[in-house]
């Protein structure tokens, strides 16, 4: 077999200098009873790699490709342009098929892109110091959420209507089990934030407050004042990012105040993968650093005096800390981290700027374009590269009767709040760089006849 | 500009680096490369994108007026940087890696040639389900592949890592005896576990205590036993165990605790020395996770992305978590998730991430799967098995392997 | 531009330190009237990584792809599944991007890569010595033909009628400019080769027999009579290989005599590419290395005593030789000799084997199935995994009316010979491993339509 | 077994890796890797095949009786032998390469990806035209790119190197001249020139003569005219020149050429420097090759594969070689072959090689063209020239360049 260096004649080799008969005897700390004697019932045999690429591209073959239709999803993963030298690097053998970092003589090259990752996270984001990566965008804010009790010492967290309900989820199911409050509520469709009310419920019992920006409709709230208001009561401000491109255009949560800022960073070199693997980014003030989950490169020097790269703060790495540990996180999202800041790398400063400003601008075309068409209205005042229309019709068979004309037109709300009748008519819209002129008029034309 | 300061200077220089023999056999480091923030220029970029007007009159007020600080480089320069760095890894491309208590092997390149098949990587996770059902269908292919290799009920694809498919598999176990009224407070964690054992029990809400190891090596199978009683809700136990040995109590320890009315948890990461040989159904288990990037060979990566499907026994399944992959009456494949879990799959705990799991590990690791098929899994088994044997035995005489005479290891 | 390094102020301090004021002071050596001042014309400025990969995805979509339809074309460029691994690998960097390895130091990968490709075709061929590659098969067979004459002194080459027509083509071409005279012929439409014919024809004037084996029709011939007719006459056997996969199955040139084997290496590790880069593969006997065209790499030590590699015998080269040189060839095929040697490494000799066995039985099945059509008839005896059929119909129009129904049914021998009329009805069928039983019973059902 | 005797042993050691200082600063070789081999078995495959029924009744009685001798590698195994040898390289993507007389530049990636499209990498040259027309197009893209660069009349796509354009053009230029009846036998190539001018003027069957050189480094115009006559055929001259610098008199070069019956060949390996600035067919230039690996980036690696088309004027375009792409009146794209060569191209000269040339050098170079466009090629040769300068001056206090002072250089 292919991928098995060992012939028979190496395993009947092996077995006498081991001073085994069989390799049966190898197995007898097992149970008679529990050893297979032979092969599993009903389970096919080896396959050819042209046999494993038929049966697996067949089930590809079933899906509606993103880059093969006019394409509009959004809401927590994005479609965005990836050069082709971030696969061909990332495919390197030494970065693909490298262990965890934790010998660093053998692994310089791994730990030195973690460390420039970090310091690309922490300036997006305004912040001090950011992780080596989390998971996702939504374990992260969990992660947020639990280290923001743990520096503040409380219990209750307020979460916007705006934050992602798939992370509004994973938070709630993790505190149902440790006993955290999690305040949460349903957005409305509407051009304002739910940025008011959260200022008003913040209380000295409350550890955070969680708001996504720009938010699960596109919208865009300035985050000082709750910053401040969350300061007064000693409670912490942490910010959730979906888009980071979105920071090329607008204000960073660090410079609006925020204490704790995660993000999803699959906008960047990593694609749209049916929702994973993706790349958790978590950043914070400094001053928080010791509280924080997950790995950090940190610079040092080596023997010689040259400057290398180890983990630092491991002490706070679960095989240390064992059952007081801060995060159970282990493997977490390197290959992708790398994905993120060769890309990064490559758009820099002024890359991520007009790569911002060109998704906004597309996305303002398209907003116009849509919004005329009678019954259909905008919903946002202010959006990056995502809005969200106010439809005549409910937007679930909507986007049904789209894919049906070819179109993979937004995401409907009803699919993301089943059963939410004020959200029924909502459909999100996004508009990244790679939508053409054409896309947007097969969606104006398809939206304009599933509105009739 | 000071870069992330997230790299402070420990005071004592070399620190773990500067320790003994190193396996390169350099002490010092090799090529230097400056750092990107050395090299690159808040001007320089390696993507070309037409400069768009942007009026700000939609951005909220909230347009940015800083600079980043973040350093472009051309498309050259950028792929030297990272050539240059990539050389300074040691990888299984390169030779054997001879470490930890993680199952490094090799990575197929037919893996990352299917997972780039633009019907899986290039598909939106919120897509109209009638548009992914070839990625549904993979998911639960390899569902039902991890199912019967494993002898389980079932299986919660969702996790993303190891200890995210531990968490998933106590939390399991925490609904499970939450649903009978009867929550436990204690989970009971060999010394010799790995680190993110206890530090999962900790994290869903348990108190973790010690289950001692006899002189062989193994659970001390006795002293587990006076241990167990109403306040154990779980006990975590790695078979094959991290010091690679097989635990033969297995079956013993699982009736045991499911005696004093607690649950199996076993920690798989070594299952790869164990697959086509043993069911872990068949030893009593309530939940295992499984490394997709260990066992099933989707790549390290430096420290990942991985995946971490736990199967689950009878007892666990109806609560497993959302969202997950099922084949309908009519052969289409759906997947359950919040809207139609209250029909279909009430008890679940809730959710565990955003989406539906790790689709570009499990099209490798089904790629994988297919290509070794039941036969090529058991050899594979059997070949881990007798590696690691054939080593020890070679090392015997250099070094001193504590277990070494207490029988067989199965994978270090 | 993102593939120039250089910014504006780099570019103004540049200029400054030469000296220069503007950067047309660095072009006074051109004459003011050849000097363009400002852009060409008509032409389009830069564009995006998206857009480029637009133009030419519109470009390549309007192809019909051969892995994405029944699929039967050959003569001399076969479909074979290439495994994964031997991409990945030649597109390492370090492969990819390194120059011709003039300085060994800094080429020990290439240069031990090329000895042990070497090694590879040299076995497989029957050969002693093989070069480090050529173009193409079409131009290796012109090389074989010149070095035959320098070899004997002689100016006459008898080319079989097997011989791909392209490859006649090639030659004949050369041919009338070096004064060489060659005795060419059209394949007749029958089981038999012309072996008997060239035997026939060799006289004191002939420098070489060219034999194609299998040849263009598919046939297999014994070499061994020809070999010793041409021996006896003092004229050389070259034999040209188009499927070297075949020898995996079939005796290789160099036991039956062959003096010069050269071939067309694109079956392993290189895929179709319409028809290029391809791999010229190139053998003789030691006897002759030293009119060899080409490179060769050869095994040396370095200055510790260990185990080093070089370009041999470079005296050879025309950078040494200048007029006297045996060929002008300079740049060669290497990254497509790596891809040769990689998927030749991956099979070994096990492997080749079963490819080989898999290919004919496929073949065979295939040609039975399609002979069994009314009015169709099987022209070969023998064959590896190509053979002709007689239409009852004109071929040509045939395959076209296949492409019709999804199929692309084999090459007609109108398309490589226009004109002539015996082979008007000849249709060549070429049926590897990457043939389905859905794609034979699809051409089947086509061929059936098209011959009514 | 023994490997393949072409590798024999020189007597001498050391052989040209021994002398002085090497760029690496090694002296011995890095890593050892095993030769295939030493490593390899007959019995091992890193490919699944099952075994097929072989009769040997339709083989002619030819069936293999003996080994081959082709050892094999699993697929790790494989990974592991050539990762290690492309260690020993050193290439562009680690660092810039400071070598001859190519154009060594960086090999943008989108390129690859472009290349291995399965539009252009799987389809088969014999494919109907009417299937393929997207591929033909590409052709006749490039091309029309490549004839307006350079100002002239046509352009031939076949040859496959640089050295097989040069052939190219002799041999258009040969057919020219027999075409007027009036066959001339000699080349005349400056002493300067790449060792392939000579070589390939030899294998047109020309004898070649040496042009002096001025002490400028340039082509001495009176040793020129003085020499020309009615058995020179052509001249071959390298513009910008293998040691860097522009001919300042090359339109008055191919006055007198011309003047004199014969044509004018110009080397174009260092096309790159002049591209955007300066067009070959406003200085008289008769045909002219173009490495797209070197000018249009294509990779090198290590030693090809390559491509080398060649420009015509006006006087040399009835007698390029077959096939060539056509945009025909109804806007198809079609070839010129053997076919209908006699109605649409009759002077053919014949065909260079099998098929239609490097489609995979063609699409890297059109991908490459379309992103820089003519600003970027403009750039691209300007920067090229900025360095050579720029480093130059650089050089000047430590090395001895001995046409420094003769002018500006332009790529080296
Ligand atoms: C025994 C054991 N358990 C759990 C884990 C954690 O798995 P992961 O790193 O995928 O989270 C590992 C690997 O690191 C392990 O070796
Ligand atoms: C000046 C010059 N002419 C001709 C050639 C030959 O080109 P190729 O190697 O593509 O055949 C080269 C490159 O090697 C060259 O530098």
């Amino acid at each position: 077999m292919r991928y098995l260096p060992l012939s028979d004649s190496d395993r009947r080799e092996m077995l006498e200098k081991i001073g085994a008969k069989s390799i049966d005897d190898l197995f007898v700390d097992v149970p008679r009873e529990a050893r297979l004697d032979g092969l599993i019932d009903g389970l096919p045999l080896h396959a050819s790699e042209i046999s494993v690429e038929r049966q697996l591209g067949a089930m590809a073959g079933k899906n509606m490709v993103a880059g093969q239709a006019p394409f509009f999803l959004g809401c927590g993963a994005y479609r965005h342009h990836i050069p082709a030298s971030v696969d061909h690097l990332i495919q390197r053998g030494e970065f693909l098929t490298s262990y965890t970092p934790y010998q660093p003589e053998i692994a310089q090259g791994t730990l030195q892109v973690l460390f420039e990752f970090q310091t690309q996270v922490a300036r997006l984001f305004g912040c001090d110091v950011a992780n080596a990566s989390m998971y996702d965008g939504s374990t992260a804010c969990w992660e947020a959420i639990s280290m923001a009790g743990r520096i503040t010492r409380r219990k209750k967290a307020i979460l916007s209507s705006g934050l992602h309900p798939h992370y509004v989820g994973v938070a709630t199911t993790m505190a149902s089990f440790t006993g955290d409050a999690l305040e949460t509520a349903i957005p409305e469709l509407a051009a304002k934030t739910d940025a008011e009310r959260l200022i008003e419920r913040i209380d000295e019992e409350t550890s955070a407050v969680v708001v996504q920006y720009p938010d699960i409709l596109g919208r865009i709230a300035d985050l000082a004042p709750i910053a401040e208001a969350a300061h007064a009561k000693g409670a912490l401000l942490v910010a959730v990012v979906t888009e980071p491109v979105a920071l090329g255009l607008i204000k960073s949560p660090g410079e609006m105040g925020a204490d704790i800022v995660v993000g999803e960073g699959q906008s960047l070199g990593v694609g749209l993968q049916f929702g994973g693997p993706y790349v958790g980014l978590f950043a914070c003030a400094e001053k928080f650093v010791r509280q924080m989950p997950g790995r950090l490169a940190g610079e040092t020097v080596d023997a010689t005096g040259k400057r290398g790269f180890v983990l630092t703060l491991s002490t706070r790495e679960q095989h240390i800390r064992r059952e007081k540990a801060t995060s159970n996180i282990c493997t977490n999202s390197g290959l992708c981290a790398l994905a993120f800041t060769v890309h990064m790398t490559l758009l820099g400063e002024k890359g991520l700027r007009r790569l911002a400003s060109l998704n906004h601008a597309r996305a303002c075309e398209g907003a116009d374009r849509l919004a005329a068409i009678p019954g259909v209205e905008l919903v946002n005042d202010g959006f990056f590269n995502e809005f969200t229309l106010r439809l005549p019709v409910e937007a679930r068979p909507a986007v049904h009767a789209m894919v049906e004309r070819g179109v993979l037109g937004g995401v409907s709300l009803g699919r993301l709040y089943p059963g939410v009748g004020e959200l029924e008519k909502g459909l999100v819209i996004a508009v990244t760089e790679t939508v053409t002129n054409e896309d947007v008029d097969a969606l104006e034309s398809a939206l304009r006849e599933v509105c009739r | 500009m000071t870069v992330n300061p997230s790299g402070w200077r420990p005071t004592a220089s070399g620190a773990s680096a500067a320790g003994g023999e190193t396996v390169t056999g350099n002490r010092a480091l090799m090529l230097e490369e400056p750092l990107l923030f050395e090299r690159g220029r808040l001007d320089q970029t390696g993507v070309d994108i037409a400069e768009a007007k942007v009026t700000g009159a939609r951005l909220g007020g909230l347009e940015r007026s800083r600079d980043i600080g973040l350093p472009g480089l051309s498309e050259p320069e950028a792929v030297r940087h990272y050539t240059r760095l990539s050389r300074q890894n040691y990888a299984i491309d390169l030779g054997l890696f001879p470490l930890g208590s993680c199952t490094m092997k090799h990575n197929p390149r037919l893996n990352e040639k299917v997972a780039r098949m633009p019907g899986f990587a290039d598909i939106h996770p919120l897509q109209p389900q009638e548009t992914v059902e070839g990625a549904i269908e993979v998911i639960h292919s390899l569902a039902q592949w991890l199912i019967d290799l494993t002898g389980m009920h079932s299986v919660a694809m969702s996790p993303k890592a190891g200890a995210h498919g531990e968490l998933c598999g106590l939390l399991c176990i925490r609904s499970a005896l939450q649903d009978r009224g009867d929550p436990r407070a204690v989970v009971l964690v060999p010394q010799s576990a790995h680190g993110t054992n206890p530090a999962t029990a900790a994290f869903a809400g348990y108190r973790v205590e010690s289950i001692p190891a006899n002189k062989a090596g193994r659970v001390d199978l006795d002293a587990l036993k006076a241990r167990l009683g109403p306040d154990v809700a779980a006990v975590m136990i790695t078979n094959p165990n991290t010091c690679g040995l097989f635990e033969p109590d297995m079956k013993e320890i699982s009736d045991a605790v499911h005696e004093a009315g607690g649950l199996v948890y076993c920690d798989g990461a070594n299952f790869n020395a164990i697959v086509g040989r043993v069911r872990p159904g068949d030893l009593g288990i309530d939940a295992m996770h499984i490394n997709l990037h260990k066992t099933f060979s989707t790549p390290h990566g430096g420290g990942g992305p991985g995946a971490g499907p736990v199967v689950l026994s009878e007892a666990l399944t109806p609560f497993a978590p959302l969202p997950f992959a099922s084949k309908m009456a009519d052969g289409s494949y759906r997947l359950v998730e919040e809207e139609n879990a209250g029909e279909m799959h009430p008890k679940a705990f809730g959710r565990m991430t955003a989406f539906h799991g790790q689709m570009g590990m499990f099209t490798r690791a089904l790629a994988y799967i297919l290509s070794h098929g039941a036969d090529g899994l058991r050899q594979v088994a059997e070949d881990a098995v007798l590696n690691a044997n054939y080593v020890l035995r070679q090392l015997e005489d250099v070094l001193d392997a504590p277990f070494a005479k207490s029988g067989p290891c199965m994978h270090e």
